[in-house]
Order: structure tokens, then C-alpha cells, then sequence
């Protein structure tokens, strides 16, 4: 039960594109179309979690137990970046239809806020290691519902007379905040 | 000491660690791609942030590359230079190696040209055409709805009060893309150094066209005649001027003097005058 | 002299991280909920950036290209612990406030960007004037929405009251949909501003 | 011949694609009926509120049309604030808003409705969000407690309380509620005509059913929303109710707070909801789950704004995988 | 009776000459004869300027099986071959024949033939030569119809009397009046297609027409059906959905489904062909609207002009602003008087303000009118917004734009009064154009 | 943004690795490096900020010292003579979690509380860290530590408006702390 709220609260109450702001160049980027959003919701989701785990393995078995805390950010994000190099080469090889898929993706995240910010998170929260995985799933899935409904928020705009000076990325900001303001109706239902 | 030393070896064995896999990676799992794509990459930002539309560089080095329809430009962080390398490398760069100019051939004005009847619906000129060929009675001009304008990509055409519109030759790139949506083929690219300009379309015969226009060329030849250089032809009662003659042989051109109509004109820098910029189709009446 | 003054000059307006490129969003809305911690930040990435562009140019001769995203990492993420540290044995209240986000320094797009771009085939001194450029428009631009932010959101600027006590604030501005609205506005503005001034050069 | 043939020359005539008859429906006629449809509610509020309510209303609209005028001015749009449709915003938030809230208060969030969910999208027909909703979440997260602070009512009824039922319900329980109002029927007779406590045009179930009737017979709304989103709302609280399944008490939930004047008038905006019927009947559906979730789980005590919202966001992917079933599909 | 799926109910109209009997027209000074008055290949006039010619003479052929031959519909002399204005497609060459006054058959014409012996092949042979085509506006070659490709089994022949467009009441008059010409019709056609099950589909506003046609086919087994009213009930589809219960396929046609649909107008001139040898050269339509003094129904030859029956009905009344050649929901709007009657008018509106819609256009409010009032289960709202946007692969590829038909009912229930057909038309002809241009680009 | 194969470099694995690992080593070295120089101040910072949240607490203290067995308590002493335990405690709000540090007396009056992490709606939840809400905790004891909405109620709190959740964790969290206090000294 208490994983099942961490979930829902990583996804919908504490939604980390709406209420924490990570994530938002891959966000506004590739939120024109529906699919593309959908395969970089499914590409968040796994680099996360795989991230994650390995993120807390190293944290708690080198450098908490070296005394190297002020080494996190720069572990962490060579950690990240090359696993999610190697895994785009292996994916690519190995499984090109799911590379197809979402391993297009992955690349734009190898370097993302939200990717490296979850990790840190779950070390600052002092998270177990499954409640890690949860929350790092979690969070990469309220990302994937985030984008989806902004792409598809967007793309109705896109047929709308938007004013000029906002058409485009204007207009995707405003968006962005009236979604957050909806979100706002989820406040409160879940205290962790 | 001991930290230092522990932050020393971590960070070491750490690089070594990836640097090891990364390059091992890179030469088990490699992938025969278009090297071209390669290289357009390289010349991308690799800020991996999406702003171009595609998911990441590598992805929009693929389009750029596989996709003829995908502009080098779209970098955002990278901005012009880039732009030009992408389009360098692609062959996508050149705006037309000829300088050019878009040019209406058309002076069928709200107060030259007839109106054959009210036009209601939507405000387009492809779309009007589809209603026996538009409101005017000429079959050829111009209809002033303004296609061309909403298509120019570089904000080069406005619509002028008497319904026709003006090019801005400064902003205009002879891009051509106005030449390819006006359904009536009004638009034509004119070389940017060409001296007269035909300013009609019609193929009617002479009667015709005057019954229908009072600025349209009848076809009768006293431009044909007063070229000394034999640089214009009459085509389905059209006059035709043959560019490349003309601009390479004739320094003071006569032709357009005994025009009747004043279908054919000699090309002044700023010929129309900049009416206001209001995009007004005037001879519609909603 | 006058053409580093345009590699300065284009990253505050024409090229402004924020407003025009919109890369590294996610700061300009977490922190700049106070003027004092939009400016922390912009200093901390202006900081960042220009030494990382200088580094960059530096070595860049000596990166095997196989490696290069890692070792560009790797010397961002070097300069951002050393802002983190000296932010957190002298300021520990604002290194507090800014949270994981200056973590977060790391990957934000734009320094990246800049190595990549530009300090990896420019000079030291052509470098260090782009990320100057870069990281004060980035500065500026925090600047900027933390105040729309701060002086209608709660009345007041670096914590003193500019508004008259009785202004009610809406909150809205501090949340995050405020953040986002406010900053898709001041996008349109930027856009504005820079069509004017390219007209007015054209 | 004897047809004037001069004549016919000399006006010219109109040529336009088919088809060449309409009817006689339009914009203005569908707003302004709606407008009237809100009418009873509107005079009610008056009577039941008395001047702060009227001075809300009045602000609400006022600011409303002129934000419309103003924008439509400046992006040199063609002035359309007489179609009815801002005169609606502004009169629809100031009903979804307590009595005496500030004058500015209310002003700042018409003038949201209608420059930033309406006109930053394009205008009417373009906004993805109900204007009126998104003004009152916004308000809502900038003046908490002004937005969450009712008044004593004009009217003097027996059951006079300064707090709505549903904020009774979520702070103090169900028994207290009763207590409140006397007797459980007593309470139903008082929120069923309006005499309680709550935002400007919600109280009255009975007269905003009458206007939704009115407005299902014009053919403006599908009687399908309204009943379905009311329906999931008295079904699920009926189900979760407070001790145990089934122990719910969905008719307080359906009379209570501004599901009446949701249901009728905010679910059932044509612009931001699914295009086909069977869209319609999935968004009340889901209006009516997210009003449940938010009132039973949620912070706040009341979640239809929230969750026709939220419904909105959902909308265009609704019409993305329901769509019209094509004549000759069968192929 | 279960309806299909949207239609509209228009305010019908017909009160201005559904009890008029038809009149005939009276000769023209002049007839202009169009070269295309049918879908299919183009055919070529056969007589030359200044050439003599006598009524039912044959003035244009094609070799081409999908064509429509063109038979001179006044004697005369052949004045000019021109460009002509025409009520569909704008110009087209034309044959002018000045009348001669004396209305002279040509020879052999007419004859009494017994249609009983003939068979299928004959039937249409005469059908063919007679150059008739569908008179309610598509204009079709009926000939092409009575011979299905051999995969397609025809089991079902459809007469359709609906005439569902507001102001018409052509069929309906020649369904009480030519009751007789209109039965044998139907049976000749059904012979010609060799089918046994017939039915007559007639909206439910006609009960006389529907109790003169269920006594003229007492006895056979063709089936005569009242059908709602509702709009478009005359269209091919829809009318075959309600009275066999086929869905005719997508991009499909109605012999996909083993039916052919005729129109009353078609069955007459068929009846006409094979039992008198009459080409078609004259048909019956209805001249209405309120800017028209006497409203009539009248029997006109092909080729005269919309001023001619303008005349015979006694000019303008009010201040006429549109005319329409067809019915209001899917008729063409025209820019003079001088348009020739082809075989395809079916109606000759002349309206006034008041008649017409010329309210500005909005933007689309998504009230999902439309949708439900579309026949072919299509979101005209996105289709039309596509279009105005210039999304028109969007359109075809994901919104089915080609499965409109151009009815119009969208257009009609929309209160943001959008140009939703105009929309489709003109993504249908960018559509039209990319793929010949893309067929250009294959072939080089 | 690995290059691939087109710059067909002969360069070996191994050299790669050490091109990287050379980058790895020189930033250990800077990092090390500064973290040696700011360690000392970090530390010394964090124990200067925790002393003056102690000290705001219980002002009158003139030390803080550890309490065994009880992590992060601490003793506050004025002149050797104890005056107030400092006790963390957590209780959960309409946003999450919210961290609390509190001073109590021996006998489990409430002297006063610190807030030092929440999640709550900004300028309405979160005004429990402020007066005068603050002012009515002090000098509660356990039993009175209950939020009630009757304005004539001076025992016990009262509720902020528009923020009942809020309220209830702010006296939950501060009672749960002093029961603590009122625990250890009755095991004694």
C-alpha cells in the first residue's frame, strides 16, 4: 500500500513535470505529436528506473560508505549518461524495432534534468532501495501522462488562431500552467 | 589526505570503467549508418533539446539527411551557422542560384478588371477557383484573395487596397513557393535584373480580354514590333519576353511604349506603391 | 574588440537562453519564486558556464572524440560540485534553498550546448565571452521572471515591500501554473522585442 | 424577352459553394439562450444573497466583456462581445464564486477567463479549458481563504450557517451536517431550493435544473451529460459511503456544491468538450469518477471545477480514438 | 422505420409547386447544347457550323464507353460551336442551333417499338444511343450502369423517388403525371439488368405519389416504400441502407453491393428511348424560389436557357440575389442568366435574401452538430478546420475526407454558419492535385 | 554523440578509456581539492546554523549538548542547568511530510517549535510557521494540543481558516514530540 501511494503520488499528486519542473526542455520539445510523446513517456520510464537502481547501488555501497557524498552529482550524471549511451547502442543493435520504438528517445534524455534529478532525489529522500525503483517508475510515468496530454493539448492548438508572438512555445507555456492548475485538483490527496 | 586519495581512485576507476565499456560499445554494437548522417551530426549543438522538433540530434540529422522535405534550419541553439552547415552538407542550402524575384503578372485591379459575381466563402483564391474559376470575368488574373500572401515564408507579399498583391523585392528570396500555390499561375519568377515585365495572364483572345480587363494585353503586337532585338513573341495572345535576350542584348528598351493597354511595362525598382499593408481583398464583398 | 563584444552581446537578447532558445527551463521556474534565489542561480550558471566554455576551449584539442560527451560531462559536473561546495560552506542558506536544482546545473541544456557549439571550435577568449554572453542573459532573464514573480506574487523585492502592505497577492504566481503562464507571456514579449529589433536592423 | 436583363446586370449576383440554405441557428442565439437559461438562478442569487452577490455578478460581466473588447481591439480581430459568449464567462465564474468575495478579486479572475484561457488560445472556439473553471482554480490557488470564506446569507432561513455543506461534511462529519440543518429531510428540501450557504449561482438545484431542461429542449446540451455526470456522482458516493460500502448519501452529494450548475452549464460547454456523443457521455462519466475521488480523497471539500477541468485536458485525446462510425466502414 | 445515421430536416419548400402540373415550355429562339453534359469522357460534335439539322439528330459522339451521346433538341441551323458558359463546369464547348420554328423529328423518329422482345443487350444498345444519363444531377451514363463488370451480381434495381432537396418537385409531379412512362421504365431497366426484385423508395411527404406508384405496381415485384423524410434521403447510399439494409463500402459503389439506383427523370427518358426511340433532348424541372413570379414545373428542351424559363414564369419578383441550378442543399450557384439546361438540371432556383445564408463565418465551436448530422459518419468539423489550416493529407489520410459526399447537412445545422463543403472541395482538389503530381513524378 | 565510424580512428580501446579517466582524474583532483579547502567552513557553517535554530528555539540556553541514544535530540543547558529538550518529530500535512523541531520543558510544556520542512500550499498551509498561529502552541501542554473551530475555545488551538489539515498536523507533529519528552522523563 505504501509503494502503491508513492506511485500515485509520484504520478498524479506530485506530478514531477507540473509541480517540480524537471524535465521541461524534453517537455515542451517533443510535446508536438502524441506518438513521438508517448514513446519518450515509455523512454523516461525505463532510463529512469534502470538509472535509478544503479544510481543507488553506487550511492550506497561507494560513496556513502567512503564518505564521498560531494561526489554524488559528478558520479551520478557520468553514471547516467554513459549507461544510457550504451544502452541506446545495445538497443539498436540487438532490438531495432523497440529501438523504433522509443530508443529514438533516448538520446535526448542522456543529458535531462529529470533523469539525473530523480536519482538525487531518491538519495535525499533516503529512499530504500525498492521504494527507489517505485518512486523513479512512478515518476517517469507521471512524466509519460504529462507529455501525452500536453501533445495532444497541442496539437488542437496547433489547427487554433493562437496570437502570433505566442504560437508555439508562448502558448505551450500557458498550457503548461492551466494543466497545473488541473492538477491542482489532485492536492491534498495523498499526504506521504 | 585519505579522502583525496579515496576521491582519486574513485574518480579514476569510474572514467576508466566507462571509457573502457563506452569504446568497446561503440565498436561491438556499431550500426552501418549513412555517414553523411555522421557528419551533419557532428555539426549539430548535440544539446540533445529537442527544439528542432525531432528527438534529439541524431534524429534530425537522420531527417535532414533521409528526408528531402526537412529544412537544415530547424536548429534552435545552433541558429544560422549551423544552418548553413546542415544545409552545405545536404545540398539543401540554395535559395535559387539565379537571383530572382517573384513577379504578378497580372494588373487586373478592383477598378480595371470586370467581376463576373459576388463572391461569398471562404477567403482563398484556390478555393474561389474552384467556383467556376473565380469572381472575375477574366479567367486568367489575379483574384486578390490572398494565397500567395498567407504562403510567402519570408513576409514578402502584402495585399495592396486594389486587390492585388505587392512584392517587397528586399524581403522577396524567389523562394518560388507563391508561384506553386497561385491556382491561376498569376505568379511567375522573374530574373532580378529583367527590364520590362508583362503584367497579364490572359490567353484570351484580344476582344475578350479587353471586354473583360482594361489592363490586359491583347495580344497585338506592337511590343513584338517596337523590339529591336526580337525578344518577345505573341503566344496565345500573350506577349512573351524571351529574358535572356533581352537582358543581354537591349540597354534602352522601346517596347512598352505603344502598349495600349500598359500590359507590358518597363521594371521600376518600386513600381507599386506601398498601399496600406492591410490585407484587403478589395473586390470582395463578404 | 568589437566582435566579442557581439558574441557577448547576442546571448542576452537575440540568442537569450530562456526566452529564445528556451533551453534550461526547469530553474527558471523552480527557483525564481524570490528575486534572491533567481539571482543565486543565474550567478551560479553564469559562473559555470563561462568557466566551463574556457575549460573546454582549453582541452578540446586533446579529447578523443569517442569520449567526448562524458569528458564535456565530466568537466561540467567538476565545476558545478565546486560551486556546490563553496555555496554550501559560505551560503548555506541559499545553497538550501536552490535544493537539487544546483545539482541539476549539471545537465542543463545549454551549457552543453555552448561547449559543443561554440567552445569546442573558438579560442579561449572567443569562449569565455560567449558563456559570459550566454550566462548573463541566462542571469538576466531569472532576474527578470523572479521579479514579475516575487513583486506581484507576494508584494515585494529581494524580501523588502514595494506594494503597500494591503496589496493581496495572488499566490497564483508563486505556484507553478503561475510560473509557467508568466513565463509563456514573457516568451511572447522576448519574441516581440526581437521581431522590433530585427525589423529595425533589416 | 421580359426579363429585365439590365437589372440582373447591374447587380451582380452571389455565388457561394453549396449548400445555399442554413438554419437558422448561430452562435449568439446558442449563448444568449444559455444566458437565459441561467436567468432564474441569476435572480435568485440576488434575492438569496442580496448586494454582494449582485455586485459579483455585475463585475464578473462587466469585466468579462470589456477584457473581450480590448483584446479583440489590439489583435485586430473583428469585435464580437455581442455574441453573448463573454457576457456567459464573466456571469458563469462570478456564479461559481462566494457572494462577497473582493470586487478585484473578481475582476482579476474575469479578466483571466477571458485574455488568458480564452484569447491566449485564439479566442472562442480555440480555448482547450473552460474560462470560467480555469479563472476560479486560479483564484482559488491565489486567495484561499477569500475563496473559502462565505457569508451570512440575506434570506433569513432557520438553517442559516456560515459554512457550505460540503465544508461541514469534510470538517466536521456527517452528523453534524444533519445537526446543521435540523433533520435529513429538511435538509434536502433546503438544498434542493437553494436556502444554504455556497458560491453565488450554485445553491438552487431546482432552478438550474429547470434552465438545463430548457436548454436540452433547445437541443443546446445533450440530456446525456447532465444526467450521467450527476448519476456517477450519486452512485459512487452512494457506493464509498462514510462507514462501509453502500452507506453513502448520494442525494445530499448530488445537491450539494456546484454539481447542478457544472453538470448543466460547464460540462456541457460545447468548446471544450468531446465532439461526438459518445465522447460526451465518457467525459460526464469521467467528470463525475474525478468529483467523487476529489470530494471523498481530495483537500478540497469541492472538485467539480477540478475535475471538468482535469476532463478537459483529456478531451482532445477522447477525440483522438472516439471518433463517428464511417458509413461503409465494413470493408 | 429505422432511419440512417444524421440528415438533416431543411424547410422543405415544395408548397410553391408541388401542385403545379407541368407545363411545357415553349420552343426556343435558340438552344446552347454543352458537349458535357455527363461524367466521362468528353465526346466531339459531328456537325459543323451552318449545318442543317432536325430535333433528336445526333450532334456529338465519343467512342468511349463511359460517355453520353448529345442529340440536337430543336430543328435548325448549327450558328456557332463555342465556348459557353455551363451550370457545373463553368465553360465548355457548346453546340448553338438556331430554331428553324418548326420542331421537325428527325427521321424515324418517332416509332413504336415493342421493348418485351428485346434483350438486355439491345436495351442498352438503344440506352446507349439515346445518350441518357442520371437526371438528378450526377449525370452518370446509364448505360455504364446497366453493365456491371462481371464479378458484380446485380440483384437489386432501385427507383429513387425521395427527391429530398427542399424547393424540387420535378420527380414528384412526373411520378403522378407520368405514372405509366415511369413504370415501364423501371420494368425496361430491370429487364436490362436481368433483376427481379425491385424497389421504389419515396419519402413519406408524397402519399400520392406513393399510393400512384404502389397501384401502377400492384402485381410485379417491385416494392413501394414510403420513407421518412428526412435529408438526404435521395442520396444513393443512404437510400439503398433503407430499403435492402446494404452499406454500400467505403469509396465503394452502390453495384458493390448488387443495386443500381436510377432517378425518376432517367427511367422516363428510358421509357421514351426504347418504347418511342426519343433521345433525350427535353426533361422536366422545376423553376422556383421566391424571386420568381410563377413558380412552375416545366417540361424544357436541353440547351435552353435559365432566362428562357425565367421568362415563361413571369420574370423576377423581389430582389433576386442567387441562382441555383439543382436543388438548395447540393446545387450549383450561378453567375447569369444564360446557362443552358443540361440534362442533368433538375431546378432552377431563383432566391432572394432571404432564402440564402450569407452570415459571416466563425470559428468552429465544436458543438458536434455536424457530426451527428453527417450521413457518412464523418467529423466535418476537422475536416473543415483542416482544410482552412492546409492539413489536406491530414484530412484524407486520418479524417476520411474522401468519403464525403457533399451533402451539405453539415453546412446546414452549423451555427458558426462555416463553409464546411467549400472546405472539403477545396482539400479534395489539393489532394487531387499532390497525387498528380505525384504521378508525374513516377512517370519521369 | 559518439562519432562512429566515420572517423575511422585507430585509436585502442585502452587509449580511449585513459582519455576519459585522464578528465576523471583532474576533476577528483580539483574536487578534492576544494572540498579540502571548504570542509572545515561547511562543517562549521552547518553546526553555527543548527546552534541559532536551537537558540531561537530556547533562547535563554547558552549550550546544546546531545542526548545518548536519541538521535538528533538535544539538551538545551543555561549556566549547567537544563531548560528544555530540543526533540525532532514528523507528522504528515496536506502536502507530505512536515518536519518539525521542538523545544519542550522537562515537564512537557511546549516552549516553542521550530518548522523546518513542509510541502504545503504556500500563504495558506503554511502559515503554521508563523504568528500569531505559532503563539497559540506555546506553553501547551500534551492534553491541550488539539485543534478545535470554536472561536471562544481558548484551550486548546485554533483552527487557521481555509487550512484544517494543515492546523491538525502543526499541533499533531508538536504533541507527538512533547508526549515523547513526557515519556523519557516518566521512564526515568
Amino acid at each position: 500500500m505504501e509503494y502503491l501511494t508513492l506511485f500515485i503520488s509520484a504520478v498524479i499528486v506530485n506530478n514531477f513535470v507540473l509541480t517540480r519542473f524537471l524535465g521541461l526542455c524534453v517537455f515542451f520539445g517533443v510535446s508536438k505529436n502524441v506518438n513521438a510523446s508517448f514513446g519518450m513517456g515509455m523512454a523516461v520510464t525505463a532510463v529512469m528506473t534502470i538509472s535509478s537502481i544503479l544510481a543507488w547501488l553506487v550511492y550506497n555501497f561507494v560513496l556513502l560508505k567512503f564518505n564521498l557524498t560531494f561526489l554524488t552529482t559528478v558520479v551520478f550524471v557520468l553514471l547516467i549518461a554513459s549507461t544510457v549511451q550504451l544502452l541506446e547502442m545495445v538497443i539498436k543493435k540487438h532490438v531495432p524495432t523497440l529501438y523504433n520504438m522509443w530508443g529514438i528517445y533516448l538520446m535526448l534524455i542522456a543529458v535531462n534534468c529529470v533523469v539525473l534529478g530523480v536519482p538525487l532525489l531518491n538519495v535525499e529522500s533516503n529512499f530504500t532501495f525498492a521504494k527507489s525503483i517505485v518512486h523513479a517508475m512512478g515518476a517517469g510515468v507521471g512524466f509519460g501522462v504529462a507529455i501525452v496530454l500536453m501533445a495532444s493539448l497541442r496539437e488542437k492548438l496547433r489547427l487554433a488562431d493562437v496570437p502570433k508572438a505566442l504560437d508555439g512555445l508562448g502558448v505551450a507555456f500557458i498550457l503548461a500552467g492551466m494543466l497545473a492548475l488541473s492538477f491542482l485538483g489532485f492536492s491534498g490527496m495523498i499526504s506521504l | 589526505m585519505e579522502t583525496a586519495l579515496m576521491v582519486l581512485a574513485v574518480m579514476v576507476i569510474t572514467g576508466l570503467v566507462f571509457g573502457i565499456v563506452l569504446a568497446y560499445a561503440n565498436k561491438k554494437f556499431a550500426v552501418e549508418v549513412n555517414p553523411l548522417i555522421h557528419l551533419v551530426e557532428d555539426v549539430l549543438p548535440k544539446g540533445q533539446c529537442g527544439a528542432c522538433g525531432f528527438a534529439g540530434c541524431m534524429a534530425y540529422a537522420e531527417a535532414v539527411v533521409l528526408d528531402a522535405n526537412v529544412a537544415p534550419n530547424l536548429c534552435v541553439p545552433g541558429k544560422g551557422p549551423v544552418a548553413e552547415a546542415v544545409g552545405k552538407l545536404t545540398g539543401k542550402s540554395a535559395p535559387a542560384i539565379e537571383p530572382r524575384i517573384a513577379h504578378i503578372r497580372c494588373a487586373g485591379s478592383v477598378e480595371n478588371a470586370k467581376a463576373k459575381y459576388q463572391y461569398v466563402g471562404v477567403q482563398d483564391c484556390a478555393a474561389a477557383n474552384l467556383l467556376q474559376g473565380g469572381q472575375k470575368s477574366c479567367q486568367y488574373g489575379c483574384l486578390g484573395f490572398g494565397t500567395c500572401v498567407n504562403n510567402c515564408p519570408f513576409g514578402a507579399l502584402t495585399m495592396q487596397p486594389n486587390g492585388l498583391p505587392y512584392v517587397d523585392p528586399e524581403k522577396c528570396t524567389g523562394c518560388g513557393k507563391c508561384e506553386t500555390v497561385c491556382p491561376k499561375n498569376v505568379i511567375k519568377m522573374l530574373p532580378i535584373d529583367a527590364k520590362v515585365s508583362v503584367n497579364c495572364n490572359s490567353k484570351d483572345r484580344g476582344a475578350v480580354a479587353k471586354k473583360n480587363c482594361s489592363a490586359a494585353c491583347l495580344g497585338c503586337g506592337l511590343c513584338k514590333k517596337n523590339c529591336s532585338h526580337d525578344a518577345i513573341i505573341i503566344e496565345n495572345g500573350l506577349a512573351v519576353v524571351d529574358y535572356k535576350i533581352c537582358i543581354a542584348e537591349c540597354d534602352n528598351p522601346t517596347c512598352f511604349a505603344k502598349c495600349p493597354t500598359k500590359a507590358i511595362e518597363a521594371v521600376v525598382k518600386d513600381r507599386y506603391p506601398m498601399g496600406s499593408a492591410a490585407n484587403v481583398a478589395g473586390n470582395v464583398a463578404m | 574588440m568589437k566582435e566579442l563584444w557581439s558574441i557577448f552581446s547576442k546571448g542576452i537578447l537575440m540568442e537569450n537562453p530562456i526566452f529564445v532558445l528556451a533551453l534550461s527551463l526547469c530553474p527558471a521556474l523552480a527557483v525564481t519564486s524570490s528575486v534572491t534565489n533567481a539571482l543565486t542561480m543565474g550567478l551560479t550558471v553564469m559562473f559555470v558556464i563561462t568557466v566551463n566554455n574556457m575549460t573546454i576551449s582549453l582541452i578540446r584539442n586533446f579529447v578523443n572524440p569517442k569520449v567526448r560527451l562524458p569528458v564535456y560531462i565530466v568537466s561540467i559536473a567538476t565545476i558545478v560540485t565546486v560551486a556546490q561546495l563553496v555555496l554550501q560552506a559560505y551560503f548555506p542558506l541559499l545553497y538550501k534553498a536552490l535544493g537539487i536544482y544546483l545539482a541539476l546545473v549539471v545537465v542543463f541544456a545549454i551549457i552543453l550546448a555552448r561547449a559543443e557549439v561554440f567552445a569546442s571550435k573558438n579560442n579561449v577568449i572567443r569562449s569565455c565571452c560567449d558563456g559570459l554572453g550566454m550566462g548573463v542573459g541566462f542571469a538576466v532573464a531569472m532576474v527578470i521572471i523572479g521579479a514579475v514573480r516575487e513583486v506581484f506574487g507576494s508584494g515585494t523585492f529581494l524580501g523588502y515591500h514595494v506594494l503597500p502592505i494591503s496589496y493581496d497577492a495572488p499566490l497564483l504566481l508563486i505556484l507553478p501554473a503561475g510560473a509557467f503562464i508568466v513565463i509563456g507571456y514573457l516568451i511572447g514579449g522576448a519574441r516581440i522585442l526581437v521581431n522590433r529589433i530585427e525589423k529595425s536592423k533589416a | 424577352m421580359a426579363v429585365n436583363e439590365e437589372s440582373l446586370k447591374m447587380n451582380l449576383l452571389t455565388v457561394s459553394t453549396s449548400p445555399h440554405i442554413t438554419s437558422s441557428e448561430s452562435i449568439p442565439k446558442i449563448m444568449w439562450s444559455v444566458n437565459a437559461a441561467l436567468a432564474p438562478a441569476v435572480i435568485f442569487a440576488a434575492w438569496h444573497f442580496g448586494m454582494p452577490a449582485i455586485i459579483t455578478m455585475l463585475v464578473g460581466v462587466v469585466t468579462a466583456v470589456a477584457t473581450e473588447y480590448i483584446i479583440q481591439v489590439i489583435r485586430k480581430k473583428e469585435v464580437t462581445i455581442n455574441d453573448g459568449s463573454a457576457v456567459l464567462t464573466g456571469l458563469l465564474l462570478a456564479m461559481c464564486l462566494p457572494p462577497s468575495l473582493p470586487w478585484y478579486m473578481t475582476a482579476f479572475g474575469s479578466f483571466l477567463a477571458i485574455a488568458v484561457a480564452k484569447h491566449s488560445m485564439g479566442g472562442l472556439g480555440h480555448n482547450i479549458f473552460n474560462p470560467a473553471h480555469i479563472a476560479r482554480a486560479a483564484m482559488m490557488a491565489s486567495w484561499p481563504v477569500a475563496m473559502t470564506t462565505w457569508t451570512q446569507m440575506t434570506t433569513s432561513v432557520d438553517v442559516v450557517t456560515s459554512a457550505t455543506p460540503l465544508n461541514i461534511l469534510k470538517q466536521q462529519g456527517y452528523a453534524k451536517l444533519i445537526e446543521t440543518f435540523g433533520d435529513a429531510s429538511n435538509m434536502y428540501q433546503a438544498m434542493f431550493l437553494g436556502l444554504r450557504n455556497g458560491s453565488i449561482g450554485e445553491t438552487s438545484a431546482v432552478l438550474l435544473i429547470l434552465g438545463g431542461i430548457f436548454l436540452i429542449y433547445k437541443g443546446y446540451i445533450k440530456w446525456e451529460m447532465p444526467v450521467l455526470m450527476i448519476g456517477t456522482v450519486g452512485l459512487l458516493t452512494w457506493i464509498f459511503g462514510p462507514s462501509g460500502l453502500f452507506t453513502g448519501d448520494p442525494l445530499f452529494h448530488m445537491l450539494a456544491g456546484g454539481l447542478m450548475i457544472g453538470a448543466f452549464f460547464m460540462a456541457t460547454d460545447m468548446v471544450t468538450i468531446p465532439i461526438t456523443r459518445k465522447g460526451k457521455i465518457i467525459f460526464a462519466v469521467g467528470a463525475g469518477v474525478l468529483t467523487v475521488l476529489i470530494r471523498l480523497k481530495g483537500g478540497y471539500p469541492e472538485g467539480v471545477c477540478y475535475a471538468i477541468l482535469l476532463m478537459n485536458c483529456v478531451t482532445p485525446l477522447i477525440d483522438r480514438f472516439i471518433v463517428p462510425k464511417k458509413f461503409g466502414a465494413r470493408r | 422505420m429505422k432511419s440512417f445515421h444524421g440528415g438533416v430536416h431543411p424547410n422543405d419548400s415544395k408548397k410553391y409547386t408541388a401542385a403545379k402540373p407541368i407545363e411545357a415550355a415553349p420552343l426556343p429562339k435558340k438552344v446552347i447544347i454543352p458537349l458535357r453534359q455527363h461524367i466521362g469522357a468528353p465526346v466531339s460534335a459531328i456537325v459543323k457550323k451552318g449545318d442543317a439539322v432536325k430535333k433528336g439528330q445526333l450532334i456529338a459522339r465519343s467512342d468511349a464507353f463511359v460517355s453520353g451521346n448529345v442529340h440536337a433538341s430543336v430543328s435548325g441551323k448549327v450558328t456557332e460551336i463555342a465556348d459557353y458558359p455551363h451550370a457545373v463546369f463553368g465553360t465548355c464547348p457548346s453546340v448553338v442551333i438556331e430554331s428553324d420554328g418548326l420542331d421537325e423529328w428527325a427521321e424515324g423518329i418517332p416509332m413504336q417499338r415493342q421493348w418485351e422482345k428485346l434483350n438486355s443487350k439491345d436495351l442498352s444498345a438503344i440506352i446507349r444511343e439515346a445518350g441518357i444519363v442520371g437526371m438528378g444531377g450526377a449525370t452518370f451514363p446509364t448505360h455504364v450502369k446497366l453493365a456491371p463488370p462481371p464479378d458484380k451480381k446485380i440483384d437489386t434495381f432501385i427507383l429513387n423517388g425521395s427527391e429530398c432537396e427542399p424547393f424540387l418537385t420535378a420527380d414528384y409531379r412526373s411520378m403522378l403525371e407520368y405514372t405509366d412512362r415511369v413504370a415501364t421504365g423501371v420494368k425496361i431497366t430491370m429487364k436490362a439488368l436481368g433483376v427481379n426484385t425491385g424497389y421504389v423508395g419515396i419519402e413519406d411527404n408524397k402519399p400520392d405519389a406513393v399510393k400512384a406508384l404502389q397501384s401502377a405496381f400492384e402485381g410485379t415485384q417491385v416494392k413501394v416504400v414510403a420513407l421518412p423524410t428526412k435529408y438526404p434521403q435521395g442520396a444513393e447510399k443512404m437510400l439503398i441502407v433503407m430499403l435492402t439494409g446494404r452499406e454500400v463500402p467505403s469509396g465503394g459503389l452502390p453495384m458493390d453491393v448488387g443495386v443500381v439506383v436510377q432517378n425518376v427523370g432517367t427511367v422516363i427518358a428510358i421509357s421514351d428511348a426504347v418504347t418511342k426511340g426519343i433521345p433525350l433532348i427535353e426533361r422536366v424541372l422545376t423553376v422556383s424560389g421566391s424571386a420568381v413570379k410563377e413558380p412552375k414545373n416545366l417540361l424544357m428542351r436541353v440547351g435552353s436557357t435559365f432566362a428562357d424559363a425565367l421568362s415563361y414564369c413571369g420574370g423576377l419578383n423581389g430582389e433576386l440575389v442567387k441562382i441555383i441550378s439543382g436543388g438548395p442543399m447540393m446545387g450549383f450557384a450561378q453567375s447569369t442568366v444564360d446557362i443552358p439546361v443540361i440534362k442533368g438540371t433538375s431546378g432552377i432556383l431563383f432566391l432572394t435574401k432571404k432564402d440564402v445564408n450569407a452570415d459571416k463565418e466563425s470559428a468552429c465551436i465544436h458543438c458536434g452538430r455536424c457530426v451527428e448530422a453527417c450521413p457518412m459518419g464523418l467529423n466535418p468539423s476537422m475536416l473543415s478546420i483542416l482544410g482552412e489550416r492546409q492539413f489536406y493529407e491530414e484530412a484524407k489520410e486520418e479524417y476520411n475526407l474522401l468519403d464525403c459526399m457533399e451533402c451539405g447537412s453539415c453546412v446546414y445545422v452549423c451555427p458558426a454558419k462555416r463553409r464546411i463543403v467549400q472546405y472539403i472541395r477545396y482539400a479534395k482538389a489539393q489532394n487531387a492535385i499532390q497525387a498528380q503530381k505525384e504521378q508525374a513524378k513516377v512517370a519521369i | 554523440m559518439s562519432d562512429g565510424q566515420h572517423n575511422e580512428s585507430n585509436d585502442s580501446i585502452f587509449k580511449i578509456a585513459i582519455n576519459l579517466a585522464m578528465a576523471c582524474f583532474v576533476s577528483g583532483a580539483i574536487i578534492a581539492g576544494v572540498n579540502f579547502v571548504t570542509a572545515d567552513a561547511a562543517a562549521q557553517k552547518a553546526e553555527e546554523l543548527k546552534n541559532d535554530a536551537m537558540k531561537a528555539l530556547a533562547q535563554e540556553a547558552d549550550t546544546f549538548t546531545p542526548v545518548d541514544g536519541k538521535e538528533g535530540w538535544f539538551v538545551a543547558e543555561k549556566d549547567g542547568q537544563m531548560i528544555a529538550y530540543i526533540v525532532p518529530a514528523v507528522s504528515k500535512g496536506y502536502g507530505g511530510s512536515i518536519n518539525f523541531l521542538v523545544a519542550v520543558t522537562s515537564d512537557g510544556t511546549v516552549i516553542d517549535y521550530d518548522i523546518t520542512s513542509h510541502n504545503e500550499t504556500p500563504g495558506l498551509g503554511d502559515k503554521f510557521n508563523q504568528e500569531p498561529f505559532k503563539s497559540q502552541l506555546r506553553g501547551k501542554k500534551a492534553e491541550n494540543l488539539k485543534v478545535v473551530k470554536d472561536p471562544s475555545d481558548k484551550e486548546h488551538i485554533q483552527a487557521m481558516t481555509g487550512a484544517t489539515i494543515s492546523s491538525n498536523a502543526a499541533a499533531e507533529g508538536v504533541k507527538k514530540a512533547v508526549e515523547e519528552v513526557v515519556q523519557l522523563m516518566g521512564g526515568k
